[in-house]
């Protein structure tokens, strides 16, 4: 099978499983996942195949592996569809099935499969447990199996039938499409426990809050269709399209058509992968199952907002000369190093273990746009790859946690929250595979030296943002990188080193193989992940592997991007932030005990408060949109404008139509129209009193009347008309 | 030296023009004759058929048949003619006399009339009319007409009946006929005797089992005999529609029952058991007859098997089966058909090939399969209504003790 | 060696006695026999000129399949009418049958 | 005259007296074997027409079907058959008048018509009939159309007859 072909049924296997398992097997829970899980099965073996036959390619860059089909009519020509591979497609679809894969494997551990059903479940409720009797007739409480398995694999599998069009896909068109589908999964899984209200706000926010970029981003392929007159990257990438549209001036001033439609699509990214303003919706999600989490705040949806900026990077960079950044790459630079030192202060606090790393994610995806925004293209597809698959691992990792915690409240009964990292403490012994693999994720994300692959990718980061001498993104991401090693440091001591805390943290039990063993496979791609792209000049260990990936990667740029040249300051900087940021997490939170505060809680002092509130951004935000839109719609549209306006006229032109056709009536319908009506009436019954006699009810005397009827027309016709 | 009919045939033709005769009169004169010749040939095989009926009867039930006249009392039916010959011919009063004595020359005429399309052999053949499968059904419903005129014209309230029987029988049994006279039609691309029989070199019977055995249920309802012989039902209406008629022409009755029986065997031996072919059939014509009647009687025989041991239907039952399960199967069987045919031959007329031939096969085995299970769901629910509960009468227990109180 | 006139007036002969029939007979039955020699005629006529005129084309043919379908429609809605009319009114004479009259 | 003449007349003969009797015969059943007989004629007349097809058809449907059905309904509704009093209403005489008249009056406007003595045309002989309408029946470019429609009719036909003959179990 040629690669092409193989790319297209790429996000095949998934939606089949997806209208299989809705339509069909909702009923088994074996069939359903054995489905699911044979879809992304299927659709990772052929990315594996697309990938390495990628990887085969000479000069992928230049010409990558595409092909379209007539999709519909526009005009006088076609708007194609197709499939296009080139290096950063590989890439993508490499980590994205990988992740995938994994996180479908670990969905069947953790909605429990195997477990009894629970005393009490409810469809959209998270299971609370079943009670068993085992030989001797103690009665255990273990946790029951999902209510709503099925539904669960349905939706994750439009999910990856999602991410995967929108890798695919050579065009934006079918790239939105992909999109609007993974924003509409992420609605539906974030809301996946239903009868909860904090998931059903949580799902609603999502969406709401992604829908604002999603518009802006409409707007930007509107406009860029409009300009170019097609969405295929083959065209719209083209250097002369990009040159064109640089000189190109656009309707605001001042801007270029490449430059504003650049701008449109980043507030797109934005909303998807939550960069500030639009970040608020992505804590918030952890309302859905951790696997979700995963699946959204890792591998793919917000990966996906950092994938189009990539993609988009021809024409955000539309016009660039040598360092001095356009508009589009400005405004990302900013937001980007904003976001992540930001949302970095805002996880020094949180206590859910998930919204930590939820606020890293933030602070990460603000590092790629930054990173990108100053023209970091390979570093910024690095640290996507790299945040892909050690954010993954650690979501799937505190998941494990969750459910070893939800072990132990079982086992005890007490009534706490199985997700606060305040009740954990010295997990590492019970859950020993969780704890390594965890603490590998989290070195990766702090970007512990050498061996981790976050290291890596930061470092290139950060080289880049010295080497093109943007001093201010720098030391932001150098700080931020601090903080990210800081808090990462004080998840892991909170929740693994020390003592046991709780109760439930003495009793949580190591989790099963269905969902360690993905923390395994990550682990592995967490630590290796990061060797493909250690540049040459690196001391000691620089050039031993080849800096594969800056050449393969960077080969989809038209002009191939210079690597940096090395420098030991970014590197020291990189070093001290990551170690330093560790030690001082192990140092402040080693030995917190039970019921004690944040030892920052103290020092910060108000501060503390403000980043625990999350710069009061939910309360802004209520005030500043959700009551003006429910008094507008409430007050405002419903009692004045409906109630008032709109109703008030209403009546009165009823009222007066009323009498008016009172007057119609009384003067002209019952004299003139009836009365014609009944003239015309009578005048029929007459006539039909003079012919009845003729209806005799005698078929045959009918048949008579007609023949002599017919005979007396023809004869007429034969001697009076017919004749010349 | 094989085909001996064609030659005296082409001697007489030259005798006669030789006569100084018209050639279209000699065509004439010479159809004239063979159809002579073709009517009392069948005749005495139907003189014979008595003789075979009586001896297999016998036989299924352990008797030993007619066994005094001739030997294997081959001459008994000679005897059965005579007597029939010289019983009184009456005609009842108030029967209509003209029908009354038409029908059953309809009945055996009807069935003469079928021989002339039936291919002998490759040279030998009455009238090779592009439409012979029609030809056949047609005849059958004259067949029908006869019965009813018998019926009707005998002024008895049980001929009548047995006419009515046999008109709702035949009529409901003569669809699933023609629906799955389509099927060898179908294969052999032409509605031709002579052509259905030369694409015969694999037996249809292969290709299409089911239809073969549709075509002989029905057939044996279109003849009226067990287990469908409701029209002449003894038992019910004492002899159906021939219960007037006497000496000859229940003779004729008869004789065209037993005719019309081997008529249909020689047919379905046309339709799928090759006809005339056989080892040499191609080069001695001759051959092809006696494998024709062979294969003729053969099937004769299957009738009468199935006569003698299946029990009678009854009417309700029987117009069930033909329209509730015949149909149906036959029209599912006729589009199958139709369709496997159409992909793997398309629309000319491609010589049979094994494959096709085993994939024909399979669809029937197919079909079959899917209809026994059908029919056993159907059977149990049947079952299940029938084995319900019923009212029982009970009478209440007198309270003895108040018996023994009141002594 | 016959010209179409042969048939033609045959036809109408047939149609000529058919409508005899349908218009003269009291008995529904027959009435609806007359209807069908009127429907022979026009099978005859057809097919005549189908012969005689276009002898190439089959519209005649098809025209004759389509009076056969209807033929056999017919008769079959009108004796089933028939029956349920003499079960109902115990008559089948078409004058009797005027309950539509005035 | 020919020989194919003379059975032209016979049969032409044969047919148009049994019609006669068809609507003349006073007992029904008589008159429907008439009928057969003529349709039996009219068979015969397609013969010679060279459409055996027809002939055949004609035999399969009017003869085994319809014919036979009617005896049937003659006899289902025999009480009523009125043997007695004359088989004719009052406007018999009319009906013989406009039958006469339509007759004269197709006679002579067919005559009137340039071809009304066309000669008999040569058949091609070796197209087959009845394989080329077939095919132009489920052609849809030929006759596809009305011959679904009338499978139809007959379907409509059916249920129809079975509804209205139903008798409802009281």
């Amino acid at each position: 099978m040629t690669t092409e072909n193989i790319t297209w049924l790429l996000p095949l296997p998934p939606v089949l499983a997806f209208f299989l398992i809705v339509l069909l097997t909702n009923r088994s829970r074996w069939l359903s996942h054995t489905l699911a899980i044979g879809a992304v099965l299927l659709s990772f073996v052929g990315s594996m195949v697309v990938f390495f036959r990628a990887i085969g390619t000479e000069h992928l860059g230049e010409h990558p592996i595409t092909s379209a089909v007539n999709w519909f009519p526009t005009g006088s020509e076609w708007f194609r569809i197709g499939i296009w591979v080139d290096p950063f497609t590989a890439v993508s679809l490499f980590f994205v099935a990988w992740t995938v894969l994994m996180i479908f494997i670990y969905s069947v551990g953790y909605h429990n499969y195997g477990q009894p059903k629970g005393d009490h479940d409810v469809p959209g409720l998270p299971p609370h447990g079943a009670t068993i009797k085992d030989e001797h007739g103690h009665e255990h409480r273990v946790p029951s199996i999902e209510p709503m398995y099925s539904r669960f694999f349905a939706f994750i599998s439009l999910f990856a039938f999602g991410m995967y069009t929108l890798v695919v896909s050579d065009n934006l068109l079918t790239l939105f499409v992909g999109w609007e589908i993974m924003g509409l999964c992420s609605y539906l899984l974030i809301g996946f426990w239903y009868a909860k209200t904090t998931a059903r706000a949580a799902m609603i926010k999502a969406f709401l809050t992604t829908r604002v970029g999603d518009v802006f981003m409409l707007l930007g392929l509107a406009y860029l269709y409009f300009k170019v007159g097609s969405l295929s990257y083959e065209v719209i990438f083209a250097p002369e399209t990009i040159q064109r549209l640089a000189e190109l001036p656009s309707v605001i001033v001042g801007l270029s058509a490449a430059a504003l439609i650049g701008i449109l699509i980043f507030i797109g990214t934005v909303g998807k992968s939550a960069q500030f303003p639009l970040h608020v919706w992505l804590p918030d999600a952890m309302e859905g199952p951790t696997p979700v989490s995963a699946m959204i705040h890792a591998a793919t949806m917000v990966s996906a907002g950092v994938y189009l900026v990539i993609r988009f990077f021809p024409i955000l960079s539309a016009g660039m000369e040598h360092d001095s950044l356009t508009p589009p790459m400005l405004a990302m630079a900013v937001i980007g190093a904003f976001t992540a030192i930001f949302s970095a202060t805002i996880a020094l606090t949180q206590k859910d273990i998930k919204r930590v790393l939820a606020y890293s994610t933030i602070s990460q995806l603000g590092y790629m746009v930054a990173a990108l925004g100053i023209g970091a293209y390979v570093a910024a597809a690095f640290h996507l790859i790299t945040h892909a698959f050690f954010k993954a691992l650690l979501f799937l990792g505190s998941g494990s946690v969750i459910h070893g915690m939800e072990h132990g409240v079982m086992h005890t009964g007490e009534h706490i929250d199985p997700q606060d990292m305040t009740n954990m403490g010295g997990l590492r012994k019970k859950m020993p595979i969780t704890f390594w693999t965890f603490l590998i994720g989290g070195l990766a994300l702090s970007g512990f030296p050498l061996v981790t692959a976050g290291f890596w990718s930061k470092d290139e980061i950060l080289a880049d943002a010295f080497g093109h001498g943007h001093w201010a993104v720098f030391l932001t991401l150098a700080l931020a990188a601090f903080l990210t090693a800081f808090y990462t440091m004080r998840q892991i001591s909170l929740s693994f080193l020390g003592e046991p805390r709780t109760g439930a943290a003495e009793h949580a039990v190591e989790s099963r193989w269905t969902m360690t063993f993905p923390l395994a496979v990550l682990a592995v791609f967490a630590v290796a992940a990061g060797w493909v792209g250690i540049p040459e000049h690196f001391p000691v260990v620089g050039g031993l592997i080849p800096n594969w990936f800056h050449e393969f990667v960077g080969g989809t740029l038209a002009e191939h991007p210079e690597t940096v040249a090395f420098n030991w300051i970014p590197l020291l900087t990189s070093l001290v932030v990551a170690l330093g940021g560790l030690y001082l997490g192990w140092l402040v939170y080693r030995g917190v005990h039970a019921g004690q505060a944040d030892p920052l809680q103290r020092p910060l002092g108000p501060v503390y408060t403000v980043l625990f509130r999350k710069y009061y951004f939910d309360e802004l935000y209520d005030l500043l949109f959700v009551r003006p839109a429910i008094w507008l719609s409430e007050t405002f549209a419903y009692l004045w404008l409906d109630r008032g306006l709109i109703d008030g006229t209403l009546h009165l032109v009823a009222r007066a139509a009323f009498s008016v056709g009172g007057y119609l009536r009384n003067w002209i319908d019952k004299p003139i129209v009836n009365g014609f009506g009944d003239f015309v009436g009578e005048s029929v019954k007459s006539l039909g009193r003079t012919l009845r006699f003729i209806q005799t009810g005698r078929v045959q005397q009918y048949m008579v009347m007609a023949l002599v009827i017919a005979f007396g027309t023809l004869f007429y016709y034969l001697f009076f008309l017919a004749q010349p | 030296m094989g085909d001996p009919v064609n030659a005296i045939a082409a001697w007489l033709r030259n005798l006669l023009i030789g006569l100084g005769l018209s050639p279209g009169l000699t065509t004439v004169l010479l159809t004239a004759l063979g159809v002579l010749v073709m009517a009392t040939f069948v005749t005495v095989i139907d003189i014979l058929l008595v003789w075979v009926e009586r001896k297999v009867v016998a036989r299924f039930q352990d008797r030993l048949g007619p066994n005094r006249l001739g030997p294997f009392g081959l001459i008994q039916p000679i005897a059965d003619v005579i007597k029939l010959l010289i019983k009184e011919d009456i005609t009842p009063r108030g029967a209509d006399w003209f029908v009354f004595n038409l029908a059953p020359i309809m009945a055996l005429a009807t069935v003469l009339l079928m021989w002339a399309v039936i291919p002998f052999a490759p040279t030998i053949l009455g009238a090779d009319i592009n439409v012979a499968v029609l030809y056949i059904v047609a005849v059958g419903a004259l067949g029908t007409l006869g019965i009813i005129m018998a019926g009707w014209s005998s002024n008895n309230k049980y001929a009548l009946l047995g006419a009515f029987r046999t008109v709702a029988q035949m009529v409901s049994y003569e669809v699933p006929m023609v629906i799955v006279l389509l099927v060898p039609v179908i294969l052999a691309r032409s509605m031709g005797l002579q052509a259905i029989v030369d694409s015969q070199s694999t037996w249809f019977f292969f290709l299409a089992p089911i239809a073969a055995l549709i075509f002989l249920i029905t057939s044996i309802a279109e003849l009226g005999r067990a287990p469908f012989d409701i029209n002449e039902a003894e038992s019910e209406i004492v002899a159906g529609f021939h219960i007037e008629y006497t000496g000859m022409k229940f003779g004729l009755f008869y004789a065209g029952e037993l005719l019309h029986a081997l008529t249909v065997s020689a047919v379905f031996s046309t339709l799928f058991l090759g006809g005339w072919r056989g080892p040499f059939a191609d080069q001695v014509p001759i051959l092809g007859v006696v494998y024709l009647f062979g294969k003729a009687f053969f099937i004769y025989w299957v009738i009468m098997w199935i006569k003698y041991s299946f029990p009678r239907l009854r009417i309700d039952h029987m117009l069930g089966f033909s329209w509730k399960f015949l149909t149906p199967l036959s029209l599912v069987l006729v589009i199958a058909t139709a369709v496997l045919d159409k992909i793997l031959r398309g629309t000319g007329n491609a010589p049979i090939a094994f494959p096709y031939v085993l994939l024909q096969l399979g669809m029937n085995l197919v079909i079959a399969a899917a209809t026994v299970i059908i029919l056993r769901e159907y059977a149990r629910i049947e079952r299940k209504r029938v084995a319900g509960v019923r009212p029982v009468a009970t009478a209440i227990e007198p309270d003895f003790k108040e018996l023994v109180a009141q002594e | 060696m016959i010209p179409l006139s042969y048939f033609l007036v045959f036809a109408a002969a047939l149609f000529s006695i058919g409508l005899y029939g349908v218009l003269a007979r009291k008995n529904a039955v027959a009435i609806l026999m007359g209807v069908e020699l009127i429907l022979n005629a026009v099978l005859v006529n057809v097919l005549a000129f189908w012969r005689y005129r276009t002898p190439d084309k089959l519209d005649g043919q098809a025209f004759a399949v389509m009076v056969f379908a209807v033929a056999a429609a017919e008769v079959a809605v009108g004796l089933a009418l028939f029956i349920s009319i003499y079960r109902r009114r115990n008559t089948i004479a078409a004058d009797e049958i005027d309950l539509l009259k005035w | 005259m020919s020989v194919i003449q003379l059975i032209f007349l016979i049969t032409a003969v044969i047919t148009l007296g049994a019609a006669i009797m068809v609507v003349a015969a006073r007992n029904l059943v008589h008159a429907a074997l008439w009928l057969i007989l003529t349709l039996f004629g009219v068979a015969v007349m397609f013969g010679l027409l060279s459409a055996p097809f027809f002939a055949v058809v004609q035999v399969v449907i009017y003869i085994g079907a319809i014919s036979i059905l009617m005896i049937f309904a003659i006899m289902l509704t025999r009480r009523g058959l009125l043997d007695s009093g004359s088989q004719f209403n009052k406007g018999w005489w009319v009906a013989g008048l406009l039958s006469l008249l339509s007759f004269t009056a197709l006679v002579w406007m067919l005559s009137t018509w340039e071809g009304f003595h066309t000669p008999l045309p040569e058949l091609s002989r070796d197209t087959d009939f009845v394989a080329a309408l077939g095919a132009q029946l489920v052609n849809p470019g030929g006759y596809v159309l009305p011959f679904e429609v009338a499978s139809i009719l007959l379907l409509a036909a059916l249920i129809g007859a079975v509804v209205v003959a139903w008798e409802k179990k009281a």
